[in-house]
């Protein structure tokens, strides 16, 4: 069902924990959607020189998490505004059809923990960031996937 | 690409599908090699074929205390359940267009339904309470003039609780009304009798205790007539149609005779087990049990841990070298979790982390041990990494 | 009770239902043994499953220039064709009613239809000529703006005659009617190509070309969409649920790689076999064959031998050690003989007297001088003591 | 699918064959049907002294042709005119539903010839035999069985 590299990370997931001085923090996801993915960065000179992350979720909410942090640690602000949840898969080698929600969560995740660094400066993130966090993923349909027995 | 060894792991899904059993697969091999004539031919050489299905045929009938005559071999539980709910309510269409059945039904089942409301059908979904027991007042109150057809599975595969079958059956009888029951999950497990229960149709699927995956079981009760799912050759006494799967049906029929045969001993055994496994698992803070506390088949144990997304869970639990399943919305490829936990009252957020155990005859006191080092342990770490679970700052 | 030995004996009926190949067997055993996970589940244990049923479904594909995606297993023959004919026709009544097929189609097809005409479809049934090939222009004719489904079977299995199944398909196509053709009797014995064939479903079961009894094949193009015939937990991209027969499908396409890759070598041995049978054969006087005289399966030989009444024709072989089938009314309960003889315009009384004799892989030149041994022999007693045998008296 | 007596009177038909001085010769069924018995009474002091037959059918006609002609041989013709197709059923042990039709020929068979023997003399049968032999059981319908492939 998963790739290889999406097992590795979720069994191996890079850069969990918590940044107590984080400046940018961002939490995406519910409980009822079965996913929370929150992202802690922090970022000196506008470059991101530390990233954490701590997920409630399946395989791939935890694989994609870790990537995302692996995609954009050590990048600057404006590299990290540009990851994508493609960019987030093709890392993974793929993500099954019904799991592709995860990558966009991660991908949220890491713009709201920006949208937040910004916000702590005074700057309002809607402009640059967009839409983050509040996307109403969990409502999305997946499709009809096999179930079990 | 080599193949892993699984010689050490626990498997501890039967619900999702069981080992074939020695005797099964003793039982089949002669009709995959040496007795392959079609059982519909005139020759000598297919009389083995024909008597082995009759052999079978013979076999089920006894285990369900039903005439032989009554027994349908078919291709698995799903088909058995399709059969009889299309086919039943096919037959009675004249008749009315009104269906009852429950809130916790396999999809098997209740895809099925929602097809047939699709064809102008009308279908009441029956509630169940928080242990997972149908309501049977409100389902006695669903009861309409135009009510065709009962269906109410007999064991739940998530949660495991037992439905007071024989007081509906006597209750569907009394009202004239056809009576299915999914007996999936049960039959193998707990005693069945048709009879005594007032059913008109049973479905069974092999692969649940320990028998071969492909083929199941229609029990129709004498006189009830249903339009056949399947149309040709006109086997199974024309009521399905197609070249009989020998070697499933025997393996089918040796697995259902063992099972009966050493339930009394089997369910203390397991029971032991899934006491041992309660144990140690509800000592897991934020862990509770689902289903009925002790109306529930013996060997399926079925848990919500909290602060915790079943498919990891599971995952993790693979990677330690022990198969569960869960009823995650991540599990199954939709946003919801389980229908059966939903239906029962639990919350989105506990559902997500429902754990279902359930064991069988090759099960040992030391899966449970495993078990019970390794979840722990699993369930410790997917909470340290969690953004919700109160244990963190 | 004894088992007979059956080692000498000369199976000749593998139109009926064939011997599983040994590489079948040994490719299906880790399956019903070792890898016994639910191909759905979650943990590592069930990929073994699941990539064997992906391996299974490539080479089917492959086999029939199909895509992995465009298989769909089922639990054979009569399955794909109920679920072809009234997936289609479901699928498209908002469109229209009405449905093309043929007078010699298997009962599958035919019993299908007729349940289908009871639910308000009309089909017409395009006769065939006297070798059993189908009326082309009449079948062009019968296309109405109405018709949404074509069926033509691609191989008789009673007198062995291939149908034009490119050209129909291509007929079909370009009037946008879908197209199925029951290909049963024809995978593994002769070549099949979907896209040069232009076909939209074809059916297949593993039993006839040496694989597993209870598992078939539905290859549904892409783009095609018809109502499902099982519903429930969504198994074959929700084309068709039931927890999958592993072993059995893994044996199907098994056995189906295998029959193509010895199709030459065995289509010329078969046609060599079949030659000098009806070399003996058509020596007994008022013997004749049935089907197309050349355009046919290369192991299947058909006759009527007049004066004799098929029933009996074969119980006699039996008992001198061959199996060999009849369409003769008393083989199959019904008092009019087979309905694909009627069909091809051979009276009552002469098809009473039909004999099928169908090679397989495992069929040897012996087996042939056996049957040259023994049949004159039994013809020659049978007619001795007929009434109405124009010799006696 | 046949009792072992069936098979044993199928494949071992006691009586076969034709009597030339017969004085009761009866032939019911039809080609078309698929079954036509012939039965050869020979018949002294309203005795059934020798009776062979003549089958064209199936193994239920041959082997229910062979046991009518048992049940008859040395009866008188008062007692052979009570033979039923039940009792040619009972003596072959079963005979499967479908192939009931086939006892029923054997009986109208006995009484065709029977029938004839009437005639001869001089009387009419119809009184004493009833019908026989023009009971179109070809166009009864047996039900649905299992059929082949
Ligand atoms: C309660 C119940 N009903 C029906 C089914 C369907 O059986 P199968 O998958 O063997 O067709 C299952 C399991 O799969 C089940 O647990
Ligand atoms: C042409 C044809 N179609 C369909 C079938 C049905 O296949 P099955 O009996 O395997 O379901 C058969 C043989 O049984 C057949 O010969």
């Amino acid at each position: 069902m998963y790739s290889e590299k999406v097992m590795d990370h979720f069994m191996h997931p890079r850069n969990v924990g918590v940044i107590e001085d984080a400046n940018g923090v961002g939490q995406v996801g519910n409980m009822k959607c079965g996913d929370i993915m929150k992202i802690y960065l922090k970022i000196e000179n506008d470059v991101i020189v530390d990233v954490k992350f701590q997920t409630f979720g399946c395989a791939a909410a935890v694989a994609t998490s870790s990537m995302a942090t692996e995609l954009i640690k050590g990048k600057s602000v404006q590299d990290a505004l540009k990851l994508t949840n493609t960019a987030v898969v093709e890392a993974l080698d793929e993500l099954p059809p019904v799991k592709m929600h995860c990558s966009v969560l991660a991908e949220e995740a890491v713009k709201s923990a920006l949208a937040d660094y910004y916000r702590r400066q005074g700057i309002d993130p809607v402009p640059i960031v967009g839409c983050a966090g509040d996307c109403d993923v969990c409502h999305t349909d997946h499709g009809h996937g096999e179930e079990n027995e | 690409m080599e193949k892993k060894d699984f010689s050490a792991y626990v498997y501890a899904d039967n619900a999702a599908t069981t080992r074939l059993s020695e005797t099964a697969l003793e039982a089949m091999l002669p009709y995959l090699t040496t007795y392959y004539g079609n059982p519909s031919s005139l020759y000598s050489f297919s009389h083995e074929s024909r008597k082995a299905i009759s052999n079978a045929r013979a076999d089920v009938a006894a285990v369900l205390n039903a005439d032989p005559a009554e027994i349908i071999f078919t291709s698995g539980g799903t088909e058995s359940d399709n059969m009889a709910v299309v086919g039943a309510a096919k037959a009675n269409a004249a008749k009315g267009k009104h269906l009852i059945t429950t809130t916790i039904e396999h999809h098997a089942l209740l895809h099925t339904m929602k097809q047939l409301e699709k064809e102008g059908y009308s279908v009441t979904y029956v509630p169940v309470d928080g242990e997972g027991t149908v309501d049977v007042e409100a389902l006695k109150a669903a009861v309409r003039p135009d009510t065709t057809l009962i269906s109410v599975m007999m064991a739940n595969n998530e949660v495991g609780t037992i439905q007071p079958i024989a007081e509906i059956g006597e209750f569907a009888r009394s009202k004239g009304i056809l009576f299915h029951t999914d007996a999936v999950q049960a039959a193998g497990h707990i005693p069945i009798d048709v009879k005594a229960m007032n059913v008109d149709m049973l479905s069974i699927s092999g692969h649940k205790f320990h028998g071969p995956k492909g083929v199941g079981v229609l029990y129709l009760r004498k006189g009830v007539r249903i339009t056949p799912l399947l149309q040709g050759g006109g086997q199974e006494r024309g009521r399905r149609s197609g070249t009989e799967n020998v070697a499933g049906i025997v393996g089918l029929a040796a697995a259902l005779k063992e099972a009966s045969a050493e339930m009394e001993k089997e369910t203390a055994r397991l029971k032991s087990l899934v006491k041992r496994l309660d144990e140690g698992i509800l000592q897991i803070p934020y862990a509770r049990k689902t289903g009925h506390p002790t109306n529930r088949l013996p060997g399926l144990a079925s848990y919500v841990i909290e602060y915790i997304e079943g498919e990891s869970m599971v995952l993790h639990l693979d990677m330690r070298g022990i198969a569960a399943s869960t009823g995650s919305a991540c599990s199954t490829g939709s946003l919801d979790p389980s229908h059966v936990l939903m239906a029962m009252g639990i919350p989105h957020e506990v559902a997500h982390g429902s754990l279902r155990i359930s064991l069988g005859k090759y099960n040992t006191d030391a899966d449970i041990e495993k078990i019970l080092t390794e979840l722990p342990e699993v369930v410790a770490l997917l909470r340290r990494m969690s953004p919700v679970w109160p244990g963190n700052k």
